[in-house]
């Protein structure tokens, strides 16, 4: 398409076992890349995980409001 | 791929914390270990956590600690950084431990201009002991022992004790900042950064309040505490730097 | 010559400094003002710190932070004040803290007074403060030992890692006596356990909060064994004119100066007395006093306050033989005469039983 | 042997120097000796004191209930304290300004015009070694050249007034005893 | 039916309200959180005075001023603040003012933990704090028994001007259990000695400085004969299957609870073991074990410490009988099981040694 | 011939004081006394006296007293205060008693806003105990515990606590004043008068901080002590109303 | 006759209250009873449990070093307390979301869909109600209408959640046993 | 004389016995009514008494001052 433009593309892990489900990170992510995965961890935690359909713009915003270091984000 | 965000040095790998989901205690834990990483003082630092839900802090933090007796973190923090000057001393206390139990050896350690630095967490309430009215509880702010709310005439208004100790000469540096937006954690980590540099500069005390929410205890869900820091904390605590004597004292 | 004359308030703290103490953290109350003073002047001259505290419980607290960094470190109060140590007292048993604390003990409960007492034995033997702890406790009854002593609580401290109190009195503490001091300690023992940042090995904490109630259960065993350690090591005590003796008085301290001076006189009147003198109040000598009940029946206890070690001896001898008790409290200083007539007194009681 | 000294007086009388040096010689002459002075609340209100003990055997108590000698700088010191004294002891009294002396048959009475002879020596403070010299004329306890020592430690910062002191006290020394009045 | 379901820490609260308490004063400490939670609702509802104050050290000075103007007034807390507390109670016993004070015991020495522990028992009994005093200390084994002890608690501390301590634990504190309260108390003992302004009438204070010893003596031994009022009048204890025990357990509040489960399992296999358990741990049930001694010669002592009480066992026995001692500090709750199992154990020795 | 000068009612009659000559303690009391007479509230007065110099001042104040233990005389009058609203309730207190092992109290009874009233004796030094340095200790001034003078790198400047808690908002009045002279003394009667009216209206707590000058630990002679109050102290604690709030609380 | 029964869940799970309401009921029906919840650090990270013990005779120990019955309403419940489970013990479990259990021959196990069946009733947070149904039908220890009367007076505030918290007890209570899955 | 206006008499006491000779009195008299006796008392402070030379003006000042309530004021 015309308006393609390079860009990074960007990865984001939700250590699952280690989310307490606080979805800080859902609230304050603005590409709604994390979402609520509706499944229990086994803290008993509704955990966030990444959405299929969005895309990560790489912002490090979730990772700068997880109270628990859950996030990771990858660059190419 | 690479990883962006590496996790802090000083800050022990997968521990699940006991915090509560959400709780600002895990956030200023992590800005306090990414600054002593970026000023390359973990290495010399000592931590001492309080009698507050961050009486377990020692579990996370990868640096030397030592437990305090309710409130007298700063009076052991005098005792460390008075033997051991060359060490990097903090303290990490909570708005109970420092400004009810604790304010004579905030005021008294303030006062003497100890070249220590202290991280406050505000939340208004005891957290570790179930939600007691601290005195940082807001006006009308429900909690175990204020069941109707807090109410001025027979409690008194909130106490700001970092203005207090702001308007001592040996106090450097002193802010107000909140855990509740991505820019409040931004500028939480700037004002850590100050502080800490002005121990390492050998200028003084300097101490930094950390609005944080405390969703258990206030009984709301993440978000709404969240938005609560911003919306009625801030109100009667302003953000902002409260004393900066960094260039008089250079 | 290197004899000085000196009071017992500026003999703890000339002695601590020659035992490589580094730190002092102190709030004023009389009767042991001058020990602070004498640290804020020698001490810092010294190269030492000396902080006047807002108050004994942050000088307390001081000391656990100096404590934990590895400086030999001391605070001093008299009664009242040692009461608000008591939590800051906990907490180094608990973390297994070194440090020395300095009673000077006046007239009580509440202000009392700031006349010489014993009346804070319990507090200073059972521990004041809350959960199972012991703290060594010395007790010198000159200004010679007061030095002495000094130093040997420093040594006990480190070695067992636990805080020792030395326990005196107004009168020990305002009075002068010739005193040698010892040469300054050359090497201080080395303290792997004390927190010096990590640097490039692991990371440390010190705390005492043991969640699990097993395990701290398990310290607190632990803590026995290094008591039983200390019981077994550290007992000291003094034999006056004991050999012949058929009347033991148990005193220590300033009781114990005076009771050897009642002894003297009633050994002039044929009188067989003798004095055992607790130097460790705990570990208290309870083996040496065992020992003797095997041959003399007759005990008198002499404290300046109503009957607190009294206690431990009545431990010590366990019904094995029969303990009266001669107490003057709230700051009374008795006489050597007038206990002479306590024993003339007793002696009698016990001749007409016969 | 054991002496128990008693020195009593008001605050700027140097009650405690007087103490001090004393129980310092005694120290220099190997003696056990033990000094207490008053302290804390018993010494507002002006009045300081502080006993003396000197023995060749190890001292019991350094209290004085009933000393061997009163030294009474003033008034109020005699009145307080005399009726402390058992037969036979001995009080030196700073005629002076304690004029008002109970009659007594069984102590011996010792006056000393300190402050007239230290006025007339030309240093009034110093009138304590005035005492101190009849004193040690009185007792022969310590010899005077440890005395002077006593007065050089204890003075050592200030050499002047060590030498002056030296010289009130062997004023004292030398004068002693005076007529009673 | 007025029986309600109600916890040891709400219990405290509900009777002291109860007792005619007007005050309460304290800072929030796990686990007796619920007692300050309770009245900051109950009390003031009821006309009362919660004040959450600033520490523990300030609470207690509270319960000074409002003691001193007369009012029944009660603070609580667990153990490192009950240390904060002991200059306090130092000061209560010397102002011979009445209070109510509550150790919800915790695991220590140091923070510790907040499970179930009995390791503040020579703090509480022998005095943590300076000087010489005394403070009655009552114990209950049960919910209905804090309801029915606090009560008491109020009644001694007015009527013989004296601080009291109830000492519990996490567990007693935590645990919900049918309680029937007794009504409100009407009359409250008149105040002459309350400070209220003089009024028309001659001005009055409260001190406990005294500065002549001679004086302060006085005051000492006016306590002591205060204390021995107590002790003759006070002591309290309750006996358990000891009509035909040939083995004594001595436990107070939980562990007495235990150690009754226990001594209900040896007997079914015949071993003939019963309970003292002490309500009064001072004034201590001397007496009572001592009579007993004339009959029983193994005695066992069951404590959540490393051996405290187990020194007024001794005491009482005076070396009359066997004394073998089962610890479990640190918060941990011992089993009725295992306690059977040291009972039977410490029987079998006993058989063997014949 | 008539007595112009009537004894206080509520001063004990001829009792010679324990302190030394000079002190200002004495001229606090007498103003105290005479304001408890003017004011009419001596017969429902309960003083609670401090341990310091003026640990006996029951000896003196011919109203009920109540001793406290070391710095904590605002407990002690909350406590009373609580129980019986309906006394007057009012708390003498010397530097290191408030503003060192008091500072908790201090505080928070303040901020608690209790209806009670602060005298504090501001003498720069604890003179009960021979004096010691206390918080409010001037630079340079030399005492027992800083005898080359207090140098504020290490023990830090001087604490202004009644500046503190008159930031407060339940403080509604705090002034300092000085026994210094005679208009001093006019001043400081004036206002203890203001501040003890407070408590009677009914709207908070109020504090006097008095400089008063301590001779003996100052080593200096009556006149020149109080010069230095004068000359010296008033510079670095400066004279004035620091709160006044009594009209917005009525 | 002594019941120890632990029940352990996570917060918000009502596990304090079905202790509660079963420790009152058993009170009405004047037992002797003990209620101890776990407290303080050890709620913090979600889970809660409490300790209901219910007998004729004096309770010695409110702890269930054995409990007789494990009442368990999450997975980590099970996987804490089984081994505590001595032979002959029940275990009640929450069907719906604990289904990782160990193989033990030696206990009963008792299945209860708690979370789908409160669904089904409307009301997913009352599911430890469906569990003191099971419970009660089961142990038949205490009478269904003292069951019905404790929960009024415990939600005494809130008619209406008492209304239907009785209702669906009654559900567990009448539809227990469940066929295990 | 001309000059002469009817004016008040004072008088002024100082209790010897319970004066403690701070002098401050003496310091604040402008009418230099009050100096020092240059006698002890039974305390042994040098008392301050009225001198017989100078005229009280009944101004109050020396009572005010006077740390231990020793002096009496009188008027006619
Ligand atoms: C002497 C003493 N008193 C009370 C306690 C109980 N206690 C522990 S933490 C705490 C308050 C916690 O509140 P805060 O300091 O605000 O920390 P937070 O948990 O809110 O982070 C209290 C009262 C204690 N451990 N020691
Ligand atoms: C707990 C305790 N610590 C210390 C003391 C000793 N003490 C008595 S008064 C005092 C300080 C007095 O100074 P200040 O409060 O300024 O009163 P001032 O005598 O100067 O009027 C001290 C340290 C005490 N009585 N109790
Ligand atoms: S990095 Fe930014 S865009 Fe990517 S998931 Fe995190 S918050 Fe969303
Ligand atoms: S912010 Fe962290 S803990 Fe919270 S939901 Fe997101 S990943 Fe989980
Ligand atoms: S109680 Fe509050 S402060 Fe404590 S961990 Fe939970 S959310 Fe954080
Ligand atoms: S020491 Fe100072 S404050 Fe105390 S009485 Fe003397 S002059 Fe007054
Ligand atoms: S009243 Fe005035 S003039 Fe008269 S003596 Fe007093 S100060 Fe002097
Ligand atoms: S002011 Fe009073 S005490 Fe001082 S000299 Fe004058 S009369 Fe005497
Ligand atoms: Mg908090
Ligand atoms: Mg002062």
């Amino acid at each position: 398409m015309a308006k393609t433009v390079t860009r990074k593309k960007y990865d984001v892990i939700v250590k699952s076992e280690f989310c307490k489900g606080c979805h800080l990170c859902i609230e304050y992510c603005k590409s709604g890349k994390l979402v609520n995965s509706k499944k229990l961890n086994k803290m008993g935690y509704l955990y966030a995980e990444p959405a299929e359909d969005a895309k990560c713009t790489g912002c490090m915003v979730c990772t700068l409001v997880c109270p628990d270091l859950v996030i990771e984000v990858y660059d190419e | 791929m690479n990883l962006k965000n590496k996790w802090p040095k000083y800050y022990k790998k997968d521990v699940v914390t006991h915090y509560c989901p959400g709780c600002g205690h895990g956030i200023a834990h992590r800005i306090v270990a990414e600054v002593l990483e970026e000023l390359d003082v973990g290495d010399r630092a000592i931590c001492v956590n309080p009698a507050g839900c961050a009486v377990l802090a020692y579990r996370y933090f990868d640096i030397d600690m030592l437990e305090s007796a309710h409130g007298r973190g700063t009076a052991m923090a005098t005792g460390i950084k008075r033997a051991r000057p060359d060490l990097f001393v903090f303290s990490y206390q909570g708005d109970g431990d420092l400004s009810a139990i604790g304010t004579a050896e905030t005021i008294h350690s303030a006062n003497r201009g100890e070249h220590i630095s202290v991280i406050f967490i505000n939340n208004a309430v005891y957290g570790m002991t179930g939600g007691q009215m601290a005195p940082t509880t807001l006006v009308g702010q429900k909690t175990t022992t204020s069941p109707s709310g807090r109410n001025p005439d027979y409690e008194g208004y909130p106490l700001h004790i970092t203005d207090v100790v702001a308007s001592f000469p040996g106090v450097v540096y002193a802010e107000r900042v909140a855990v509740d937006t991505p820019a409040g954690i931004r500028k939480t980590k700037k004002a850590v950064t100050n502080a800490f540099r002005c121990q390492i500069d050998g200028i003084g005390y300097s101490i930094v309040e950390i609005l944080s929410p405390c969703p258990t205890n206030w009984k709301m869900n993440t978000i709404e505490s969240y938005k609560w820091v911003t919306e009625e904390m801030t109100k009667e605590f302003p953000l902002g730097v409260l004393t900066d004597k960094r260039e008089k004292k250079k | 010559m290197n004899k000085i004359f000196i009071s017992g308030n500026h003999t703890f703290g000339e002695a601590a400094i020659r035992a490589g103490c580094k730190c002092y953290f102190g709030y004023p109350i009389t009767p042991q003002n001058e020990l602070g003073e004498y640290m804020a002047d020698r001490l810092r001259k010294s190269g030492g710190i000396f902080v006047q505290s807002e108050s004994e419980t942050a000088a307390i607290n001081m000391v656990v932070g100096a404590s934990a960094a590895g400086a030999r470190v001391m605070t001093s109060s008299s009664s009242p004040g040692i009461s608000l140590k008591q939590e800051g007292i906990s907490f180094l048993a608990g973390f297994e803290l070194p440090a020395v604390i300095i009673n000077v003990m006046r007239g009580g409960p509440g202000l009392g007074n700031i006349a010489p007492a014993q009346g804070d034995y319990f507090q200073a033997t059972r521990g004041g403060g809350h959960g199972d702890y012991r703290t060594p406790v010395l007790a010198p009854a000159s200004v010679q030992e007061i030095a002495d002593l000094t130093i040997v609580a420093f040594e006990i401290a480190d070695k067992y890692r636990t805080p020792v109190m030395l326990i005196s009195d107004g009168m020990m503490g305002q009075m002068k006596e010739p005193v040698i001091f010892p040469e300054h300690v050359k090497d201080l023992p080395q303290k792997e356990w004390a927190l010096s940042g990590r640097g490039k090995g692991k990371s440390r904490y010190l705390a005492s909060l043991i969640l699990d109630p097993l395990e701290m259960e398990r310290h607190n065993w632990k803590l026995v064994r290094k008591y039983k350690e200390i019981e077994k090591n550290e007992v000291r005590h003094e034999e006056y004119m004991m050999e012949d003796a058929e009347i033991a008085v148990i005193a220590y301290g300033t009781t114990a100066r005076i009771a050897k001076g009642a002894i003297k006189r009633v050994r002039s009147e044929g009188i067989k007395a003798g004095l055992i003198r607790p130097i460790t109040l705990w570990p208290f000598p309870s083996r040496a006093l065992k020992d003797i009940s095997e041959r003399i029946k007759k005990f008198i206890v002499f404290e300046m306050s109503t009957g607190q070690m009294l206690e431990d001896v009545q431990l010590a001898l366990a019904g094995k033989a029969s303990v009266s008790f001669h107490g003057r409290p709230g700051g009374v200083i008795p006489t050597p005469a007038e206990f002479a007539r306590y024993i003339y007194r007793e002696n009698q009681k016990e001749n007409k039983c016969l | 042997m054991i002496n128990k000294i008693l020195c009593a007086g008001s605050g700027g009388q140097g009650v405690l120097t007087l103490g001090n040096i004393l129980g310092n010689a005694a120290m220099m002459e190997d003696y056990c000796v033990t000094f207490l002075p008053s302290y804390g609340a018993a010494m507002r209100g002006g009045t300081a004191n502080c006993t003396v003990c000197i023995s060749n055997n190890e001292i019991a108590s350094p209290v004085a209930s009933a000393p061997d000698i009163l030294i009474a700088m003033n008034q109020p010191s005699v009145s307080a304290f005399i009726n402390r004294l058992e037969p036979g002891a001995q009080l030196i009294y700073n005629s002076s300004i304690a004029d008002n002396l109970p009659i007594r048959g069984d102590i011996e009475f010792h006056p000393v015009p300190a402050n007239d002879l230290a006025i007339e020596l030309g240093n009034e403070r110093s009138m304590n070694m005035i005492i101190l010299g009849s004193f040690i004329k009185l007792t022969n306890i310590i010899r005077v050249d440890n005395i002077h020592k006593s007065i050089e430690m204890l003075m050592g910062a200030k050499p002047k007034l060590a030498k002056k002191s030296k010289e009130i006290f062997n004023a004292g020394y030398e004068r002693f005893p005076f007529i009673s009045e």
